[in-house]
């Protein structure tokens, strides 16, 4: 190993932020473009399977992370259960602001059709979502934080796939057109309403 | 099975499941002109209370729904409406619950999509071990003096100083307008003389709107009210009636 | 690498203390005995000047530790002192409390429309703000420090900014702790108490 993988290794294990490429470099007193063979080095070093630990790009950096093999047995040790999964109301609610960032939460009800306060707040306690200033109306407006994308494992915002993706499509739309007008044909103790809710 | 869907309804037009009632009246084979849309708010009332609990979800699914009828209906009976404002297709109804629940469907999918991915993290665990003592760092007391800029705080409480536009009030909104809070409204406009629906819904949400032009031909019915629009899209003035109605309150809500 | 020494380096990465062989075993579901080997094929794994990290045998077991050679770019990454960005939230919550003190959490919810816990728990962290007593109702007050007027480059509260340039009504008559009420009010509307969180 080099020493300066050596040194990068290092700077890996004791931040606890992911670290950018080029604030790795400053740090190191390298150009950016001098640490890609390290970070190249690094990577087949502890690529997944490899060793206990794996290095990830999140959030905009590089860190370390345990291997999931490791966890019954983190479990055991440290006692702390690792991210309790998202409700379904928490996961919409973080979806609205992961997509359409910045956003209020009037903005959020407004889409999900329910008030999203509890989900809100629950996300803003968790570090996934934080404040970012104000609409032209007054209201809070929130952003995803970069926990979020950690925790996650997303290495930025882009790496979301197109929301538009799951819509469905135009004949299935035109179907669910039909199908409200039509519902009172189909209903048989489902109504359109219970019908599209489903879909 | 949502709350909307079980709710029964005897009204003096129709008897049946409220979503069968939908269907009907997009399909034109129920007259919207006839239903007495308050009967079926109480009802919906009277349901909520025999379950005893308050589903936030089904509640807002109603309020879409009867929101939308109240929309048609205030349409139909509008007086003097020419052919342009009668001609709301039961299709443009329809567009208009399907647009909503795209909406609403892309994002439940995407919430799924970030579910799968967290499952996907499972067991990957970073380090949250502080830094070693000689890493620590200092603390803001070794900050030089003068780092933040005092305008910084008044420019934040400049933006606290700020009313938002009556608009702002449809972020708690569409669930929480009330027929009764519209008649409150549109009494309290008339008491000072003639007005116009306009001044009553200046600055409202769409639901608000409906459910004030509700609150007026229920205010119509009852004698309290009359109004006139002197061209299609013009202006509706509203008339304090000759005998207002002590029953309409209580009709109403 | 055995999955076992993979495990065990994934353990000693996460834990911020040295660990005990028995506590490593038995995390592992081991045999301390059977431990013994793979804490050898480590401590060469993670000899001295090998890699950037070293694995060390102490009191109280055992524990991964930087190599001294990153320790220049370590200070250079996490040691440079640095002014912590305000964010939206805190510059919010530092301006009621810095132009109302003392003021109760549960005010500066009212104005501000959100629970601000988590920047008022920042804003206390760093030392800009401290508590000052209780409020008749029993609510924690809080007022700025004299750190606060330090690095705002204020030698007192009363060389505070005038806020009337930036004030969006100045039409608005009363007091200015009334006025940011009633503002923040407006602001939330007629909502439920919800809009304010925990107060």
């Amino acid at each position: 190993m080099t020493d300066l993988a050596r040194i990068v290794e290092a700077l890996l294990f004791l931040s606890p932020e992911p670290v950018a490429t080029e604030d790795l470099a400053s740090a190191c007193d390298v150009w950016p473009d001098d640490l890609a063979p390290v970070l190249e080095e690094l990577r087949a070093e502890f690529a997944p399977g490899r060793r206990g630990l794996v290095l990830r790009e999140v959030a905009g950096g590089w860190t370390l992370a345990t291997d999931p093999l490791a966890e019954p047995a983190a479990r055991r040790l440290l006692a702390k259960p690792r991210t309790p999964p998202l409700s379904p109301a928490q996961a919409e609610t973080l979806s609205i602001v992961a997509y359409l960032q910045p956003v209020s939460r009037p903005e959020v009800a407004r889409i999900r059709g329910v008030a999203s306060d509890s989900a809100t707040a629950t996300l803003l306690e968790r570090g996934l979502i934080e404040e970012s200033g104000r609409s032209q109306f007054g209201a809070v407006l929130y952003r995803t934080t970069p926990l979020f994308l950690k925790l996650f494992g997303l290495g930025s915002r882009d790496e979301l796939p197109d929301p538009t993706q799951w819509d469905p499509t135009p004949e299935e739309q035109g179907e669910l057109r039909d199908r409200l007008l039509r519902a009172g044909e189909a209903r048989a103790g489902v109504g359109p309403a219970a019908a599209l809710g489903d879909d | 099975m949502s709350a909307v869907s079980d709710l029964q309804l005897d009204l003096e037009v129709f008897s049946g499941p409220f979503d069968l009632l939908l269907t009907l009246v997009l399909r034109e084979e129920v007259d919207l002109l006839e239903v007495e849309l308050a009967e079926v708010v109480l009802a919906y009332l009277d349901h909520l209370e025999s379950r005893g609990e308050l589903d936030l979800e089904a509640t807002t699914e109603f309020l879409v729904l009867i929101a939308a009828l109240l929309e048609l209906k205030s349409r139909l009976m509008l007086p003097r409406a020419d052919d342009d404002l009668l001609d709301l297709e039961p299709s443009e109804a329809a567009e208009e619950l399907l647009a909503r629940m795209l909406e609403a469907k892309r994002y439940r999918s995407a919430a799924d999509h970030l579910r799968e991915l967290l499952a996907a993290e499972e067991g990957v665990r970073y380090r949250s071990a502080p830094p070693p003592p000689w890493l620590r760092r200092g603390g803001l007391d070794e900050l030089p003096a003068g780092v933040y800029a005092p305008e910084r705080l008044g420019a934040a409480l400049g933006g606290l100083l700020r009313h938002p536009p009556q608009v702002d009030v449809t972020h708690l909104g569409q669930v929480r307008v009330s027929v009764a809070e519209r008649l409150e409204v549109l009494r309290r406009l008339l008491r000072r003389g003639a007005t116009t629906f306009d001044e009553a819904v200046r600055g409202a949400d769409r639901v608000t709107v409906c459910i004030t032009l509700f609150a007026l031909l229920e205010m119509y019915k009852q004698g309290e009210a009359t109004w006139e629009q002197s061209e299609p899209f013009g202006e509706i003035a509203i008339v304090a009636g000759a005998e207002p109605a002590p029953r309409a309150e209580a009709a109403a809500t």
